[in-house]
């Protein structure tokens, strides 16, 4: 059994993705509580997955499975280096949190869910550790069509109109790969990334330019899905407009492109060439400059979700200054920042997907909802001071790895300055943002909590007159003046408690924090890790001389009758 | 140009003589006919006229690929222009129909 | 045999279809072919209309020699009349009354008269006992809608009626 | 080596199919009205293209020296098909026509068409 | 004029045709904008394997088995990938736009009130029965 | 082991403690630093430490050296009796679990910061305090002037923090370590570094934003909103410390030199002055107080600044003082307002009749904040007067600092009269809303504690604090022993000297400064307050948020177009980089040119033509999809011509595919394009430049290309297909085995679109959009005599139905060796189907054929998926071809390839995907036939 595991290691969170997707059709559309297992059983086997490639390649193993047993670079290869360890075990992590999320809450699933949430699966999985450029490109698709599908989950306006922007750009982002990829193969020869490094290393000056447009190319692509200035502008629409399980889903998203981005500058591009350089230097002054910005859109924010989707576009800006500065250190500081800032935007999406249930989305919700909401705000803080990068969170730690990798770095002032500003607009943000949803006490708030605790909204436009009475009168207002002012105004909330249901919403963001504290508590192997990660990652010969060497096992010898074809 | 004929006549020397000339004046004119069906796409009038006007191309196209197919003495295109002559006429109709009565699908 | 052959014409054709696409007669493709031709009829024949009953394989013939023999001269016709002037063209609709009952019928009619040049089958009356031909030239329409029905409509009446 | 009466058959089917085509596109092109278009090309065309196929069976069945039929199947289908395309095109410019036209025989045996409704 | 330059103009002419439609701002000239674009990348894949005329890569008996005697088939294959995959979301932009339409009443690709969004109907009530 | 405590308190901070249970652990920490003691003072160093960040050689390490020492007891000791004080001072309906674990959490912050052992962790600690303090002064949510007051205050310390962050990790840089000893003792190097000015500003920028000094002490008396025991403890005795320490845990490797002195001692010594000024003119008792913080706190940054080791002794012993009564105050000032319900000195008077214990224990403190004899804040006052007096690096300064001294200690007479004149005595109280009373008893204790702390300190020096004062002392100057300490005595009486005379001149000017300011412009009466940067403050918030709001509009300004072009912009920008940067382009062409026949440039037109009909058109929808069709049939004609068979089948099925899906959906969407509105002339014409630098772009790249020779992996292709593949279509066994994986993708994203367009259109019904069009349901109006639907049609579908299915599954079984494949005939399969729809209306052919495409879509990809995994039975990976010839009687050997399984799942998923799209479509107009 291990030994089948190992073997097939690469494959697995593929297959496994897969074959869940096509039992959950196969069972039927209305069987959703088979299908809704055979998801469980999946993701129990992908966290398997997960764990088995982060032990066995901290151990120093990488994996290279050849597709179809054709050898590289003719057939398509997999490979699970570190990188891709972190990011399956991180993948399936959140897939879990997700489901979990999913099943506690009380909306129904909408319309093919469960397939189309194995095949986003499958696609991450696929995208990250699939070695070849061309397949990679696939299994974007594969992963932007169940997004497509994940975002139209209950098909609204708003959803419809933040699908029309988002699929038309990726399409768009889908053309220029293609050109990217195959005008790679028009001056090379070949596909496989690997390969690509040493064709690209050994081609004559004249054909750089045109390797140089197909890297540009494809930074171009790769930065329209890490959502970098000036292509980062269909994020945070598309994020507020998903369903806020989804929008968690999303969090991994951003994080292909930056993958993506690494195999660029270290594998394809690796260190030392002309090209590299100056793809650094763009970088460098995109990545940044992308920090800025989604901190100012940050502070703007007027919800949750646009705040969080501005985190998310922060934390991409950071993520690649550290990979275009290049360091090992950081390097190693970005994979630490990638797995921090992926699960504590999970968790603020769950966590505002909790808020969304009062309706209190977009104003706030104050502490008039009961203990539930003191647990969310806890949460909040939580998520948000990972994200913002308050001390001694996951967020911080990353960053201050990334600044002191990048303290000999000729950008340091630049990167500096630009990181600690964005920083400080990040805490302000989160800092304005959480005192309003859980400080605040108007009108808004009660009215989230009445809905919280299913209280007819019918009676709400005649009875104008409370909302004088929700301005602080007292300095010494309670916990429970909330639940008093409603009961004296005489609303009884119809569905005594809505404990259970939010209780359970609150399980999956719990899960969440308790990673994120982990993280930081045991930083310690998990920094060894990612520090092992970022030293395979500068040495791009690991990984050429891995999938390359691999040989395919011999095949019985067929006898083939007839040669051809009779024309 | 005369470059370019002689190449196409070395592509085609399989062929005998007349068929030879016969396949480049059949080519040519299949070409023209080509054109002439754009030319008719592009006046118009009547959208009716341009579905005509495609639909032609797709008989002409198919009439040049089982040309070509002659001329570089492959069989390997047989199946497009069969996949013409079967289904070809479908978009036409569909268009026909969506002129007729909008919904194509009732 | 009509459970499990409900359109034996169908599956004859599609055996002939399937040695057509192989362009052989080799044992295998028989076969298989033959398997195909009965198996896909069983699904498809559930949207359909009207069983075709053709008899008289003899006339089968002798329509489509016409036909072919039709298609050549008005081709000819036609060709020239393209390429003569335009003032000469007197294009025209006509009706023309069908004494043709089965669907297959009526379409094949329509498909000779659209096959041979010069003249069109636009469309069939709403109650289907008109179909509207558009003739190129007309000089006498009567004439047009008597070489029709004798020349096309007599023989479709024979093998499907 | 073709033989020449060979080669002159197909080199014959090829030019006749050509210009039956050809003829036919130029009078979708050149005649002034869509019901006088419409006639060239859905027959023209048809004629041209199976002149074409007969080359074609002709060629491929000496070049691989067993008969080759499969083009018939493409005529076959294209006579079955092209009909449907011209009568649905047919069909919707006759709306753009908007007019009734009068059946000859109404007049004798059954009135006018108006009368029929 | 060399075969190369000519398809070369030819995709060129393509992309900048699709690239001017996709940036109409409605569904519709999008999704026509979108299909000329993947026409001229599935061409320019195409010819990433170089022009090869009368080679298709179907192996014949005794022809040696090198790319002067055939197309290149891996940009063939590749096209296939990127005309299914662009194909498909075509269909999903195309069900998209409809749902858009049905849902603002109109078929702009943004909402309503940004600068140039002309509401050409009211807004169509699609309704979604339980 | 003492760390262990503190990792307790912070993880305990987390969960909800009642507030005993937050005395007991926080007596429990100060037992525990009590045992440590007399290590200390035999001068060791207990130290803790486990790994916890290599990538930055950081671990988590906790030491406890003598200032360290002295900050823990006052963490410690005050924090327990904040506790036990906070216990009476909440209200019945204030949250004490959240109150007391916020406590906890930010007290073990702040001893992380002076336990922390290498620089990161103090970082780390040093934000947490912010953070927990934030949370602390906004304890009171409701309160617009809380939730103010604590983002202020979390925004102007975490600027600091951030700036430390940045200070630390160049000193990590310069240093090569973090750690705290590595770092103290290397002076030098530090000093010497070209970065040691950056690393000094920011560092000094954390201290001052942290202790509130000159310029950005703004947001300490905006911070007192908070719960009294918030202030008493945060705003006293710790958090505005941490600062100071800071400066003090620092100061043996920054200080010592000129940008040092100059910097600290003019900071310290605005801030004392301006501090001590403003506090005469509050209102608010506890405004009054932070003010005279912020004044206390430039007075201790200012003794660290005149950077003489005696002033540092002398900053030292005034943080034990300050900290000792200034707590002490604001318990009282609690006290008062917890009795009164007020805090406002015009509104307080006379309530020495009411409380006269707690007025003797606050006129006792405000004695040791105004430097009375006797009392702890003589002495290091005193000792300030001399280090004052001893400044003699500057000759103007030496002249002002004893004067600014001195009417810094006037000041703080004169606000310390203030707060006992004209809280306890003064006349009668005015318009109080309870009647005040002396408090519970055990509220008072912890203020009791404290003003008998003053006392004790203040008439016996030597014998209290002198040890802790030594041991502290020592370990920020960082000496190794005691004996290298600088001379000093702790005493009441030095003699006559000019320190005393200034104690005197202070003494007396202040007394005389409060009466006179009473009598002239009665200070009840003063409303504006000088000086306030809140306003600043405000402004400078504004108008980032304003300025970002801006900004992200200005961007983000919801338009596709606008997003569109960036992306093709910021591509066409960065091909032009490439070339730019990599001159040498097209220098050799060594492969022959072909030149093109005129057949092939005819066609090239033709296509081109059509695109550009396609565009010209584009208003009339139709009329442009036709013109797409012709350019898309030039396109199959080029894959006929250039050799690609398979890829001509293709595009000819999915364009006629692609159509039939555009023309089912146009039905529902306006069947002209509007034109934008007036004057956006210019935008045509800049996205037609925009799409020809595109075109001439991919030209450009397709040419280069082309005249380039080529070395691929594609031989090994050809030579394999056949021998190892399997099959004579190169072209085929690539996809279904050497790439197959693609495909498995592919269809994956095709059965995808299926499910989406079903998902997403599922249910809504749409009436058909006519526009103003004479197309569609109009007919139904003017010519109903008109079938609907065409016998012709109907009965050539049914016959070409079993046909288009046969030829399916030929190019099925066929597609190996030539041209075909499931992918191909799936899509045969699925016009052969739409043939069927459009002949017979949907209802009819899904009566007749029971479909659920999207399980179609399932068993295709499983039947792939598992054709996949077959190929684990026998050990080899995923997708694995294999294939046998099974020799059949009167057949021969018939090859079955594993790849055919795989290909069915391939025709499966496309007829399913597709359909499904389809049938959707289609059913978006059938009110009726939904409800049956
Ligand atoms: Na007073
Ligand atoms: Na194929």
């Amino acid at each position: 059994m291990m030994a089948f595991a190992l073997q097939h290691l690469a494959i697995l969170p593929i297959a496994i993705a897969l074959l869940a997707a096509t039992l959950t059709l196969v069972v039927g559309e209305r069987r959703l509580a088979q299908q809704r297992a055979i998801a469980w059983i999946a993701i129990a086997l992908l966290l398997s997955c997960g764990a088995l490639a982060v032990l066995r390649t901290s151990s120093g193993e990488m994996f290279v499975y050849l597709m179809s047993n054709w050898r590289a670079p003719f057939g398509i290869a997999l490979a699970v280096d570190k990188l891709t360890a972190i990011m399956l075990l991180l993948t399936s992590f959140i897939g879990a949190v997700v489901m979990a999320a999913q099943t506690s809450s009380r909306r129904p699933v909408g319309t093919y869910f469960y397939p189309l949430f194995m095949l986003q699966l499958m696609g991450l999985n696929g995208a990250f550790l699939t070695a070849d450029l061309f397949n990679l490109f696939v299994f974007f698709e594969v992963l932007l069509a169940a997004s497509y599908g994940m975002l139209l989950q209950h098909p609204d306006r708003a959803r419809t109109n933040a699908a029309t922007h988002y699929v038309v750009i990726n399409l768009l982002g889908s053309a220029l790969f293609l050109i990217a990829a195959s005008l790679l193969y028009g001056v090379t020869g070949t596909l496989n990334m690997a390969d690509l490094s040493l064709k690209i290393n050994a081609l004559g000056p004249q054909s750089r330019a045109l390797v140089a447009v197909a890297g540009f190319t494809l930074l171009v692509v790769f930065a329209i899905k890490a959502a970098l200035l000036p292509l980062n502008f269909w994020l945070t629409g598309t994020y507020r407009a998903a369903a806020l399980p989804v929008a968690a889903l999303f969090a991994l998203m951003t994080k292909v492109g930056v993958v993506a981005i690494v195999r660029t500058l270290t594998l394809i591009y690796p260190d030392g060439s002309a090209i590299h350089s100056h793809m650094s230097q763009a970088l460098l002054v995109i990545a940044p400059l992308t920090m800025l910005m989604a901190a100012c859109g940050a502070l703007s924010a007027r919800d949750v979700s646009t705040l969080i989707g501005w985190s998310v576009v922060g934390s991409a800006g950071m993520l690649v200054t550290a990979i275009a500065i290049g360091e090992p250190k950081a390097l190693s500081g970005a994979l630490f920042y990638l797995i921090g800032s992926t699960v504590a935007t999970a968790l603020l999406f769950l966590n505002a997907a909790s808020l969304d249930q009062a309706g209190a989305r977009v104003t706030s919700v104050g502490e008039a909802g009961g203990r539930q909401w003191a647990w969310t705000g806890a949460l909040f803080v939580i998520g948000g001071a990972a994200m913002a990068g308050v001390p001694p969170l996951s967020g911080f730690i990353g960053k201050a790895t990334i600044l002191a990798g990048s303290a000999s770095h000729s950008a340091q002032v630049w990167v500096w300055t630009a990181v600690l500003l964005a920083g400080m607009l990040s805490i302000l943000a989160y800092a304005r943002m959480g005192s309003r949803l859980f400080w605040k006490r108007d009108a808004a708030l009660v009215l989230g909590a009445c809905r919280a605790w299913g209280v007819e909204s019918e009676n709400w436009p005649q009875r104008g007159r409370f909302l004088p009475d929700l301005q602080p009168h007292s300095p010494a207002m309670g916990q429970k003046d909330g639940e008093n002012w409603i009961a004296a105004v005489g609303l009884q909330p119809t569905i005594p408690k809505s404990d259970r249901l939010l209780g359970a919403s609150l399980v999956p963001t719990g899960v969440l924090a308790i990673a994120l504290v982990c993280l930081t508590i045991f930083a310690a192997p998990v920094q060894r890790f990612t520090d092992q990660a970022a030293a395979e990652l500068k040495r791009p010969q690991i990984m050429i001389g891995n999938v390359l060497g691999k040989l395919p096992q011999q095949k019985p010898v067929v006898p083939v009758p007839v040669t051809g074809v009779n024309k | 140009m005369s470059s370019s004929i002689s190449a196409f006549i070395a592509s085609s020397s399989h062929l005998g003589g007349f068929t030879m000339y016969a396949a480049m004046f059949g080519v040519t004119a299949f070409v023209i006919a080509l054109a002439l069906n754009l030319y008719r796409l592009i006046r118009g009038s009547n959208t009716e006229d341009r579905i005509l006007a495609l639909d032609t191309a797709y008989i002409n196209s198919l009439a040049l690929t089982v040309l070509l197919g002659i001329v570089f003495n492959t069989a390997v295109f047989f199946e497009a222009a069969l996949v013409i002559a079967l289904l070809g006429f479908l978009g036409t109709v569909v268009m026909a129909k969506f002129l007729h009565q909008g919904d194509i699908v009732e | 045999m009509k459970r499990w052959i409900p359109q034996p014409l169908v599956s004859a054709m599609l055996l002939l279809v399937w040695l057509a696409l192989n362009n052989t007669l080799h044992a295998a493709h028989l076969l298989l072919g033959g398997l195909l031709a009965i198996a896909i009829p069983l699904w498809t024949s559930r949207v359909s209309i009207g069983k075709p009953k053709p008899r008289q394989l003899l006339t089968v013939i002798a329509l489509a020699c016409i036909v072919l023999y039709d298609i050549i001269k008005s081709n000819i016709d036609v060709a020239i009349l393209i390429l003569g002037p335009e003032k000469n063209i007197k294009p025209s609709f006509v009706w023309v009354p069908l004494d043709l009952t089965h669907p297959h019928a009526k379409a094949a009619l329509a498909g000779i008269i659209t096959m041979t040049p010069g003249t069109l089958s636009s469309d069939f009356s709403e109650d289907g006992k008109y179909l509207l031909v558009h003739a190129l030239n007309v000089a006498d329409a009567a004439a047009l809608v008597a070489t029709i029905k004798a020349r096309y409509e007599l023989p479709l009446m024979e093998i499907f009626e | 080596m073709m033989p020449i009466w060979l080669d002159v058959l197909i080199a014959g089917f090829i030019v006749i199919g050509a210009v039956f085509a050809l003829i036919g596109s130029y009078g979708l092109a050149k005649l002034g009205d869509f019901v006088k278009r419409i006639h060239g090309p859905t027959k023209a065309s048809t004629l041209g293209v199976g002149a074409v196929l007969m080359a074609s069976m002709l060629y491929f069945s000496f070049t691989t020296k067993s008969p080759s039929v499969h083009e018939l199947l493409i005529v076959l289908f294209l006579f079955l098909t092209a009909p449907v395309s011209a009568h649905m095109l047919m069909r919707a410019a006759r709306l753009r026509l908007r007019e009734s036209i009068p059946r000859l025989d109404e007049s004798e045996n059954r009135g006018t068409a108006d009368e029929r409704r | 004029m060399s075969l190369a330059l000519l398809v070369a103009l030819g995709v060129g002419v393509l992309m900048a045709c699709g690239v001017y439609l996709l940036l109409r701002a409605r569904t519709f000239d999008m999704v026509l904008g979108l299909t000329l674009v993947s026409y001229a990348v599935n061409l320019f894949i195409f010819f990433m394997g170089r022009l090869a005329v009368g080679k298709a890569p179907i192996i014949r008996a005794g022809v040696p088995e090198t790319l002067t005697n055939y197309a290149d088939p891996l940009p063939q294959a590749l096209v296939l990938t990127a005309i299914v995959i662009s194909f498909g979301m075509t269909a999903v932009l195309l069900a998209i736009a409809v749902r858009s339409h049905a849902e603002n009443g109109h078929d702009h690709v943004d909402e309503e009130g940004r600068s140039g969004v002309a509401v050409d109907t009211p807004p169509i009530p699609g309704r979604t029965p339980k | 082991f003492l760390g262990a405590v503190a990792l307790l308190f912070v993880g305990n901070g987390q969960r909800k403690f009642a507030g005993w249970l937050a005395g007991v652990f926080t007596l429990a920490g100060f037992a525990l630093l009590l045992t440590l003691a007399p290590m200390v003072w035999n001068g060791e160093v207990p130290r803790f430490r486990v790994e916890w960040l290599p990538s930055l050689g950081v671990g988590f390490g906790l030491r406890l050296d003598g200032l360290a020492f002295l900050f823990g007891g006052l963490i410690l000791g005050i924090g327990a009796l904040v506790v036990l004080y906070g216990v009476y001072y909440l209200a019945d309906n204030d949250p004490p679990a959240r109150f007391f674990a916020l406590l906890l959490f930010f007290m073990g912050a702040m001893l992380g910061v002076v336990l922390a052992d290498n620089l990161i962790l103090l970082v780390v600690f040093w934000e947490l305090t912010s953070l927990s303090s934030f949370l602390l002064i906004g304890f009171w949510r409701h309160r617009e002037d809380a939730r103010q007051g604590a983002r202020m205050a979390l925004a102007v310390t975490g600027i600091g923090g951030l700036a430390l962050l940045a200070g630390v990790l160049l000193i990590g840089k310069v240093v090569g370590s973090y750690d705290l000893d590595v770092v103290l003792a290397s002076k030098v190097v530090l000093q010497q570094s070209p970065m040691f000015v950056p690393i000094l500003l920011l560092v000094l920028l954390g201290a001052f934003t942290k202790s509130a000094q000159f310029p950005f002490h703004f947001w300490l008396p905006h911070a007192m909103a908070a719960p009294t025991p918030v202030s008493a403890y945060l705003h006293s005795a710790t958090m505005v410390k941490a600062g100071v320490f800071l400066l003090a845990r620092l100061y043996p490797a920054l200080g010592d030199n000129d940008v040092w002195f100059w910097i600290v001692s003019t900071v310290g010594m605005v801030t004392l002055l301006m501090g001590a000024v403003i506090a005469i003119f509050q209102h608010d008792l506890k405004g009054l107080l932070a003010y005279s913080t912020i004044s206390h706190l430039g007075l201790i940054t200012l003794l660290f600044g005149l950077d003489t080791p005696l002033a540092v002794v002398a900053g030292v012993f005034h943080i034990i003082n300050h900290a000792v009564f200034k707590a002490s105050l604001f318990m009282a000032a609690g006290i008062i307002d917890h009795e009164t319900g007020s805090r406002d000195m015009r509104q307080l008077n006379g309530l020495w009749k009411s409380m006269p214990i707690t007025a003797t224990l606050a006129i006792v403190a405000c004695a040791a904040m105004a430097g009375v004899p006797l009392v702890n804040g003589f002495l290091s006052k005193e000792m300030f007067f001399m280090e004052a007096t001893a400044v003699d690096t500057h000759r103007l300064l030496q002249l002002a600092m004893p004067i600014a001294a001195t009417i810094a200690g006037m000041a703080s007479v004169a606000y310390s009269l203030r707060f006992i004149h004209d809280v306890f005595f003064n006349g009668e109280p005015v318009g109080l809303s309870k009647t005040p009373n002396e408090p519970p008893r055990f509220m008072r204790v912890p203020v009791e504690i404290l003003v008998v702390l003053c006392l004790v300190v203040g008439v016996f020096p030597a014998y209290t604090v002198g040890p802790l004062l030594s041991v502290a002392a020592q370990a920020t100057l960082n000496l190794p022993s005691v004996a290298q300490m600088p001379q000093y005595t702790l005493a009441i009486w030095h003699g006559f000297n000019l320190p005393l005379l200034m104690s005197a001149i202070a003494m007396a000017g202040g007394v005389t400064v409060y009466v006179l300011l009473q009598r002239k412009i009665n200070l009840h009466t003063v409303v504006k307050l000088p000086g306030d940067a809140k306003v600043l403050f405000d402004v400078f918030i504004e108008n980032i948020t304003v300025i970002a709001g801006a900004l992200t509009r200005l961007t983000q300004n919801g338009s596709l177009q606008r997003y569109l072009l960036l992306i093709i912009i910021t591509a066409i920008a960065g091909g032009v980089a490439a070339v730019w940067l990599y001159p040498a382009v097209g220098v050799t062409s060594s492969v022959p040119m072909e030149s093109a026949n005129l057949m092939v440039v005819a066609i090239a037109l033709v296509g081109i033509i059509a695109s550009i009909g396609t565009v010209v058109m584009y208003r009339e929808r139709l009329t442009a999809l036709i013109f797409m069709g012709a350019a898309g049939l030039v396109v199959a004609l080029t894959f006929v011509y250039f050799s690609a068979p398979d890829l001509a089948l293709t595009q000819l099925l999915v364009e006629v595919v692609s159509i039939i899906l555009m023309m089912a959906t146009l039905n529902f969407l306006p069947k002209q394009s509007k034109p934008e509105a007036a004057g956006r002339r210019h935008v045509n014409w800049r996205d037609a430049i925009i799409a020809s630098a595109a075109g001439l772009g991919v030209s450009w790249i397709v040419y280069q290309v082309l005249t380039r020779p080529f070395n691929s992996i594609s031989p090994y292709y050809l030579q394999t297909t056949v021998p190892q593949g399997g099959g004579a279509n190169a072209v085929n066994v690539i996809i279904v085995d050497f790439r197959g994986f693609d495909t498995l993708g592919e269809i994956a994203v095709l059965g995808m679109a299926g499910l989406i367009v079903a998902l997403l259109l599922r249910g809504l019904i749409v009436p058909a959009s006519n526009g103003n069009s004479p197309f569609g349901a109009a007919f139904e109006a003017k010519m109903p005599e008109v079938a609907r639907q065409s016998l012709l049609l109907q009965v050539i579908s049914t016959l070409l139905l079993p046909v288009a299915i046969m030829v399916s599954i030929y190019f099925y079984l066929r597609g190996h060796n030539l041209p075909g494949g499931g992918f191909i005939a799936g899509l045969i399969f699925a016009i052969a189907l739409i043939l069927q729809y459009v002949a017979f209306g949907q209802a009819r052919v899904e009566a007749s054929f029971k479909l659920d495409y999207g399980k179609w879509v399932g068993w295709g990809l499983l039947a792939a998926g598992l054709t996949g995994m077959g190929s684990w039975l026998v050990g080899f990976p995923f997708l694995t071809s294999t294939f046998k010839y099974f020799s059949v009687p009167l057949i021969g050997a018939v090859p079955i390839a594993s790849a055919m399984f795989f290909d069915l799942g391939v025709f499966l998923c496309v007829i399913g995907g597709t359909m499904l799209a389809l049938a959707t479509i289609g059913r978006l107009s059938q009110p009726a036939k939904e409800a049956a």
